[in-house]
């Protein structure tokens, strides 16, 4: 394997922090070259995660020792299936927002903070990239903070003032999740004496009694429960997604959530083991109820809300539900369908949050019933909305269903037929909320409330959005595609085989 | 049974500490409107981790994990807590920054930092 | 069972004709020859696979991997023939018929209404050619969502809430559908349609039931009360919408799904045994009455032919509870010749729009004076729906009897007369108001004209076609039933 | 070979190519045609069979001694209609309708098989809807006409679907004992207007057309009593109905004013007659109803002839206003008085001859021969009163009847035919009984059966001089049991259009209502929550405290409702999350203690 390549998981780390400072400097000499560099990074970024992914679905596990040193001592890189698989689709969204971001930014971020802006965008992508490859769990907290810590910043970089109040309350909560992480960590190193995931999970089991171990675990799923705003932890995620500038928003709705989602899933399965959350320590089933919970409360309350983007942020809740109900579950099926849907719910929602940027740039509201007509002045944007909405109700063929169906397969064959209701129920919901927009845009009466440009939305913003629709459409209909890489990463999370 | 529970307490005492402190912080976030003494208790609660850390890398009788010259096989606390603290202290430390920074346009935009009145802000249109 | 690339045409076909529909959308002349050429090749597609059918055989290809327990594949088989061959030529009728239909009434957004009618067939051939239960329900989705459009065409508040309730039942439905196939597919590990069903010996009784009755819940598309709420709601849609709902594609395929279930996942033999054929008789018994009764209260011409509508489904159900051979062979060529029926009837109802503007049936008298060939065609359509002869409903009525008689449910054979007499109670009148009755006064026919050329055609075709199914009744129709039924019982006539 | 239903129907399809004389002309041909294509049935024993269904054999043509006979009855009397009906220029739809109706009479006459007559049947119905709409005003018992015998025709063939599903064969034959018996029984009684199934005949023949009335009297009612004689094997059941029939018309013609319902009844009673023949089961039974259908078919033909001239000439149809019209319409006169003592059975007609055998058939029954006088003499009561009141008295307001004159040519050359025929038959009845299947003879001069007729004469005679009333016109008793019949479809109807429709709007409501509800409360489920709770706690409030605290309770709460719609669920302090954040630990807690 040739040196650049074997080289390549860190360089994914180093150069994107370097580059954050190029942009920095650059940007000083000149505000406009800022973007440009982000955006090579990114697409630089991406460009080697499908690299990584192809060699580990060839080559299988990569394991990468940072300086050579081996662990204990080292920190370690491990990517395998499972993270490749993440790491393809947060890159992929990232370099889509990136393009879309230089429209984007252009409404809600004062000129001369776009600097400061992309260095801190790019940090966020960097940190989440390290979130999700890294090997080492304290690292792994590392990362989390540095794209945490980016993220208040972000949230709060909107000239709607709203957001301060909603990025402060954000760290707030964020911090409280980053220290009962750091604690848990805490306990494992105490309990076994290595921060290294792979060992830890080797060196667990002897300990799985100790209370230490039960405290760890907890310490871990409330923290983490808050990160990716698990019901009832959410209360920091309307405001944050309602109130920050729509490309933050986009960021944040799907590479952000799905990271701590994959940490969140990563410790569980792979530290403490499927055999520790079933046998010595039970808690899947109240992890599917609360999930249950979350999926419908999610959807009732998102039906509720008149501002597009804080119905799209409940309707989160409610997806983000989708994602631990297969944790609950937990069997292949149930897996498969829960990492697709992280895939599924990136690709919708960020459709979806894209479709509301756009909405905001050309018509400066965000009132659902103000949409009225829109669909004569801006039919490709409202078509995407349309495409990306049906795959959110999980309407077949689109990449929402597919995930649907494995969730519901699995809770089946785990026989939770109530629990499969439940999620069937939650994507009635999802009609009613997501229809309700629809409604108004194609068929509201066109003279009532003129908004004030009748423009399709520029060249740049719509690019991506077209794309995100159609892979909603395409990812549905050729699901084997990810489910090549899906399949090998939930054999390897649940152990067997 | 009582002093055994005292010896208990004693024996444990930092932990006992530390989770005061980690109560101490997480009442101050709760409690107080002022948002700057919401990031205050948002400090306590990261140091009660700090302090947490350190004491169960202690160990009786250790000296500091620095290099000794050969031969004197003396006995030293475990190295890995402290570093990672110090990460832990860069992490807290940055957080602290963004809060205040959030904090002070927040008083420019509204001239109040306290919850509830900003509450009362957010009301008014 | 001979692979074959001939059932995908039905498939890419409309969905090919829908982008160029887009295309051309502003040029009306083109557009509407781009849907006229597709469906009259469809036509010709769907009856070229005839005869490899009538000879027994099948034609079957997979286009994808699509999930676990079923891939994406298609299967022409005799029963889907029959409602392919429906849907297609009642798919060409119906869009001459639009055509005239939506220039008369200078129709806004004719583009985006022709592009769903040809994904809405599309949707349907699939539905026809599935082979499977999860191919089913993919395009039953897709069928929902593309009428949707067409439903609330208008745009007005009454339309959008019609729209809701349509949406809200068919999707509420396409759930339930989804949760039967994924229990079904738990319960065997496959989904494909096997003749004679592929249930048996899998899950306790009571499991089989309740699932049967999530089935009936997914097929909501048959509109059997008390969940019909949708049809008569969507009356609110163009007059050629309405068609397309009740005769070519949406309620043809709810019913479609109820016999596949019966005959092909289930079976005869495990129905009897599960006792869902008496559970089904009551749903349908029920239905046909009390729609048939507010049939009998509407005044509304398009409300009324609907809750008409409803009843007749039911008897395609009631046909397939009694799973004997006459029963099922009823139920079966039932679904045909109500669509050749129906759709005459609202060929007619939107002619009498288009041609006086009136859709209330009291404000008729005497219309069929200035409109005689829409009066006429309609009253023998509606004669026909009744089960006189010499119309081809008669044959289906007889079929149900004697299946009746089969299952030894003489109790049905009430049902039926009731039924039979409630239908005429609820026809004869629009006939008589408009045939026999003379108008109120001199100038109250004044602005009526006979609707325009290419309305009329439709609705001569069909009648004539019903009649001729009458006289020829075994081409292609009974045949394809005998074959099915072979497949599913081994037996056959 | 062509069978005459095939005949006539071709010809029907072309009536809307010709118009006026044209029409009469091709209508009269297609009259003849079905005539000669009868009678050369006659003989022929050729077998016209489909396959309809897959599997089925229709057999649409078949002969035989009953068939045949039958066959030439129903062409002549259809031809005989028409030719009355060409007394003025002919309405497309209502010849239409008497074709059709002739054509499906014939078409049940020749059928071989359940099915074929059904299809024949239910063609017949709307057929005779068709006549019987083509008359102005005759929507609603049109209506009624069609409802009861779409109920007959689905009995019919529920009954034949239990016979052949039974017998496995589609072919006609007796009917076990059974459901299927019953329900074909009904299918029909429908048509043979059993009592109490009778009601539509009075109901729909006085509304038709003049021409419509007389083709309508000779069809429906009698092709049903074919079907009776071909299906057979009905047991004495029958002829008592058939008594019942006869007597319940009779008795019914007698209280009647309007001429056409009197004749209506009386077709009843006649039809009773030759139930009650085929119900005696033997030989002489059929062929006496098979006879008593010709004569029947030709004297109430004739009547209805005669009052549709009456009708048409003077525009009135009731005795209490008629009268003395045999001054103005002699010649219609002469053929009502044939007309009525064929149907009354005087010596020298024919319908003594056939009636004369029904009572030596149904001899073997018990009570039916002195039935059948009682009724042969009320028939000769009403007879009576029709000719009297009609004809014979002077006209109640002095004028020597009404009329402009004789009836038209056509109706009197109808009248002319089948006066000849009534009294050929009458005085040669052999020329009939030669046709008859079973050979049986009439013999209407041997002694005991003139002493027979003489008895009912002298009784009715003595009747008349006795009861008064029997001597005044004017009382009409036109109440008959299809008053249950509509007050049971008004009630249906009623049913539909309120009960029903009520309760599906108010599930619908209460749905819409939850559902909003639903909304209303997720919009702001805190808010709300405490909304209901004020509003559930506000009566005990008042109840307990003050008025003035109370009233602020209710103001603080109204307040509440008006903030609500408007209230931006705001951006909510950190607290409430980290409050929340400690009890979810906790209970995780407590979940991790409890394992």
């Amino acid at each position: 394997m040739n040196p650049v390549i074997a080289h390549l998981p860190v360089l994914l780390l180093v150069l994107p922090i370097i580059a954050a400072l190029l942009i920095l400097l650059a940007g000083m000499v000149n505000r406009n070259f800022s973007y440009p560099i982000t955006l090579a990074t990114i697409s630089f970024q991406f460009a080697s995660s499908l690299i990584i992914m192809v060699s580990v679905m060839t080559g299988g596990t990569i394991h990468y020792y940072l300086g050579g040193w081996a662990p204990p001592m080292g920190i370690e890189l491990v990517i395998d299936a499972f993270n490749s698989y993440v790491l393809v689709v947060i890159l992929a969204m990232a370099l889509l927002i990136a393009v879309y971001a230089r429209r984007g930014t252009a409404l809600d971020i004062p000129p001369e903070k776009t600097v400061a802006f992309f260095v801190v965008f790019q940090l966020l992508v960097t940190g989440l990239c390290g979130m999700t490859i890294t090997g080492d769990i304290f690292n792994l907290y590392v990362f989390l903070e540095i794209a945490s810590i980016s993220t208040y910043a972000l949230v709060a970089s909107g000239r709607n003032t709203r957001s301060l109040i909603a990025g402060f309350n954000y760290l707030v909560l964020g911090s409280i999740a980053a220290g009962l992480i750091v604690l848990g960590i805490g306990f494992l190193y105490v309990a076994t004496g290595t921060l290294n995931m792979g060992e830890l999970a080797a060196m667990l089991p002897a300990s799985y009694g100790l209370a230490t171990v039960q405290a760890a675990f907890l310490l871990l799923m409330i923290g983490f429960s808050i990160k990716v705003a698990f019901f009832p932890l959410h209360l920091w995620l309307p405001d944050a997604y309602t109130e920050s500038p729509s490309v933050v928003t986009i960021l944040i709705a799907t590479a952000t959530s799905k990271v701590t989602a994959y940490a969140m899933i990563r410790v569980i399965f792979s530290v403490f083991t499927l055999q520790y959350i079933t046998e010595s320590f039970p808690v899947t089933e109240m992890i599917l109820v609360i999930a249950s919970i979350a999926i419908i409360a999610g959807a009732v309350l998102a039906i509720a809300q008149d501002n597009l983007k804080r119905m799209l942020a409940y309707s989160s809740i409610s997806q983000m539900g989708y994602i631990m109900f297969a944790i609950g579950i937990a069997n292949q099926a149930a897996l498969e369908g829960g990492l697709l849907h992280i895939l599924a719910h990136a690709v919708m929602k960020g459709c979806l949050f894209m479709v509301a940027g756009i909405l905001i740039y050309r018509t400066g509201t965000t009132a659902i019933r103000q949409f009225s007509g829109l669909s004569k002045t801006m039919p490709f944007t409202c078509a995407a909305f349309v495409l990306a909405g049906v795959s959110m109700i999980g309407i077949p063929p689109t990449i929402g269903f597919m995930s649907k169906y494995y969730l519901v397969l699995g809770a089946v064959e785990a026989g939770q037929y109530l629990a499969a209701a439940v999620l069937l129920i939650g994507s009635l919901l999802a009609v009613v909320y997501i229809w309700r927009v629809i409604e108004i845009m194609y068929s509201g009466s066109h003279q009532e409330e003129t908004l004030h440009t009748g423009a399709e939305a520029p060249l740049s913003m719509l690019v991506p959005v077209l794309i995100l629709a159609a892979s909603c459409l395409f990812l549905g209909i050729f699901v084997d595609v990810p489910l090549a890489i899906i399949e090998p990463a939930v054999t390897l999370l649940l152990g067997v085989g | 049974m009582t002093e055994e529970l005292f010896t208990l307490f004693l024996s444990r005492y930092n932990y006992w500490m530390a989770i005061v402190l980690m109560l101490i912080g997480l009442y101050a976030l709760i409690a107080k409107q002022n948002l700057i003494k919401k990031i205050i208790g948002l400090n306590i609660f990261q140091t009660a981790i700090f302090l947490f850390y350190i004491s169960f890398a202690d160990v009786t009788g250790g000296t500091a994990p620095i290099l000794l010259p050969e031969g004197t096989g003396a006995l030293y606390v475990n190295p890995v807590p402290h570093v990672l603290m110090l990460t832990a202290i860069v992490v807290g430390v940055s957080t602290t920054a963004v809060a205040l920074s959030i904090v002070v346009r927040i008083s420019r935009e509204y001239n109040v930092i306290d919850d509830d009145e900003l509450g009362e802000v957010m009301q008014r249109p | 069972m001979t692979p074959g690339i001939l059932p995908l045409l039905p498939l890419l076909l409309p969905i090919a004709a829908a982008a160029l529909i887009l295309v051309v959308g502003r040029h009306e002349d083109l557009r509407e020859s781009v849907t006229l050429g597709t469906a009259g090749v469809m036509v010709v597609v769907v009856l070229a696979m005839l005869p490899e059918i009538l000879e027994g055989g099948r034609i079957s290809i997979t286009l994808l991997p699509l999930l676990p327990g079923g891939d994406l594949a298609l299967r022409v088989d005799a029963f889907g023939m029959i409602f392919a061959i429906t849907a297609s030529v009642l798919w060409f009728l119906n869009s001459l018929y639009s055509i005239g239909y939506m220039r008369a009434l200078r129709e806004h957004d004719q583009t985006r209404f022709y592009f769903c009618f040809a994904i809405a067939i599309a949707a349907a051939m699939g539905i026809a050619f599935s082979a499977n239960l999860v191919t089913l329900f993919v395009f039953y989705e897709i069928l929902t969502l593309v009428t949707y459009p067409l439903v609330v065409h208008a745009g007005t508040p009454e339309a959008l809430q019609a729209g809701r309730k349509y949406l809200a039942y068919l999707l509420g439905g396409g759930i339930c559908l989804l949760g039967a196939t994924i229990i079904t597919y738990t319960l065997t590990g496959t989904t494909e349609f096997i003749p004679g069903g592929f249930l048996a010996g899998t899950g306790t009784g009571l499991m089989l039931q309740l699932l049967f009755i999530l089935y009936m819940a997914g097929f909501v598309k048959a509109a059997w009360m008390p969940f019909h709420a949708w049809l008569p709601a969507a009356m609110v849609a163009p007059t050629p919408v309405s068609a397309f709902l009740h005769a070519v594609a949406v309620v043809t395929a709810g019913v479609f799904g109820v016999v596949r279930i019966a005959g092909w996942v289930y079976g005869t033999e495990l129905m009897a045994v599960l006792g869902l054929g008496t559970v089904l008789a009551v749903i349908a018994s029920f239905t046909i009455i009390t729609a048939s009764l507010f049939a009998l209260a509407e005044d509304n011409l398009k409300r009324r032919l609907a809750y008409s509508t409803v009843s007749q489904l039911s008897y395609i159900l009631l046909g397939v509870s009694m799973l004997s051979m006459a029963g099922l062979t009823g139920a079966m060529v039932h679904i045909p010749f109500h669509a050749f029926l129906k759709i005459t009837l609202f060929f007619g109802a939107g002619a009498i729009i288009v041609g006086s503007g009136r859709e209330a049936i009291s404000e008729m008298r005497g219309i069929g004076r200035k409109m005689p060939v829409t009066a006429v065609t309609f009253a023998a359509a509606a004669a026909g729906i009744c089960g006189l002869p010499p119309f081809c409903a008669l044959i289906s009525k007889v079929y149900l009897s004697v299946g009746a008689v089969q299952a030894g449910e003489v109790i049905l054979l009430g049902v039926i007369i009731a039924s039979s007499v409630l239908n005429v109670a609820y026809f004869f009148p629009i006939i008589y108001t408009m045939i026999v009755a003379r108008p109120p006064d001199n100038r109250a026919l004044g602005e009526v004209r006979e609707a325009p050329f290419t309305m009329l055609i439709p609705l001569i075709v069909t009648v004539a076609i019903s009649i001729a199914i009458f006289f020829f009744p075994a081409l292609p129709f009974l045949d394809l039933a005998g074959i099915a039924l072979a497949e599913i019982t081994g037996g056959g006539f | 070979m062509i069978p005459p239903a095939l005949i006539i129907l071709a010809g029907l399809i072309l009536i809307p190519l010709f118009t006026g004389t044209a029409r009469k002309f091709w209508v009269i041909a297609v009259g003849t045609g079905g005539l000669v294509a009868a009678t050369l049935a006659v003989h022929s024993s050729s077998m016209w069979s489909v396959t309809f269904l897959p599997g089925i054999e229709l057999v649409l043509f078949s002969v035989d001694p009953v068939r045949a006979y039958a066959g030439v009855v129903f062409a002549g009397a259809a031809l005989m209609a028409l030719l009355y009906a060409i007394f003025r220029d002919l309405p497309a739809f209502e010849t239409m309708g008497i074709l059709a109706s002739a054509g499906a009479a014939l078409g049940i006459v020749y059928a071989g098989d359940y099915i074929t007559i059904f299809i024949f049947w239910e063609i017949l119905a709307l057929a005779s809807l068709l006549v019987i709409w083509s008359a102005p005003g005759s929507g609603n018992s049109g209506f009624r006409y069609l409802l009861y015998h779409i109920f007959g025709g689905a009995c019919l063939l529920s009954g034949f679907a239990i016979v052949m599903a039974d017998t496995g064969s589609i072919f006609i034959g007796p009917i076990a004992p059974g459901p299927g018996y019953f329900l074909v029984a009904i299918g029909i009684g429908m048509n043979a207007a059993f009592i109490p199934l009778h009601t539509w005949v009075p109901d729909s023949y006085p509304r038709a057309s003049v021409s419509g009335s007389v083709a309508l009297s000779i069809f429906t009612t009698k092709v049903a009593v074919l079907l009776l004689v071909l299906i057979g094997g009905w047991g004495t059941g029958l002829a008592y109905m058939g008594a019942l029939m006869a007597l319940y018309g009779a008795v019914g013609a007698l209280l009647q004013d309007d001429i056409r319902r009197l004749l209506s009844y009386s077709v009843i009673s006649q039809v009773g007659y030759m139930v009650a023949a085929v119900g005696s089961g033997t030989v002489t039974g059929t062929d006496a109803a098979l006879a008593h259908m010709a004569n029947d078919i030709l004297s109430k033909a004739l009547l209805f002839m005669a009052a549709g001239a009456v009708i048409y000439r003077t525009g009135i149809s009731r005795m209490s206003r008629l009268g003395g019209l045999s001054k103005t319409m002699p010649l219609t006169a002469v053929a009502a008085v044939i007309g009525g003592f064929a149907l009354a059975g005087i010596p020298g007609l024919n319908g003594s001859a056939s009636k004369g055998m029904v009572i030596e058939a149904g001899a073997g029954i018990p009570y039916l021969t002195p039935l059948l006088l009682i009724v042969a003499v009320i028939t000769l009561l009403y007879v009576m009163r029709f000719l009297y009141f009609v004809f014979f008295r002077p006209a109640p307001d002095g004028r020597d009847g009404n009329s402009d004159g004789e009836a038209p040519p056509a109706m009197l050359a109808a009248m002319a035919v089948t006066a000849g025929s009534c009294l050929l038959f009458g005085l040669f009845p052999d020329f009939l009984t030669t046709f008859l299947p079973g050979g049986t003879s009439a013999h209407p001069f041997s002694p005991d059966h003139l002493a027979e007729s003489a008895e009912v004469i002298l009784i009715a005679i003595f009747l008349i001089i006795l009861i008064r009333p029997l001597r005044s016109p004017g009382w009409s008793f036109e109440k008959d049991v299809d008053r249950f019949y509509c007050a049971v479809g008004k009630a249906v109807v009623w049913f539909a259009r309120y009960p029903l429709d009520a309760v599906s709007e108010a599930v619908s409501s209460i749905i819409g209502w939850i559902t909003s509800r639903a909304t209303w409360f997720s919009q702001n489920p805190a808010l709300a929550i405490r909304i209901e709770g004020r509003t559930i706690a506000l009566p005990v409030v008042r109840a307990l405290w003050d008025p003035a605290s109370a009233d602020r309770y209710g103001a603080t709460l109204s307040a509440m409702r008006d903030l609500y719609s408007d209230e931006k669920p705001g951006i909510r302090g950190s607290g409430y999350g980290l409050i929340l954040v400690s009890i979810i630990a906790f209970l995780y807690y407590l979940y991790g203690v409890l394992n």
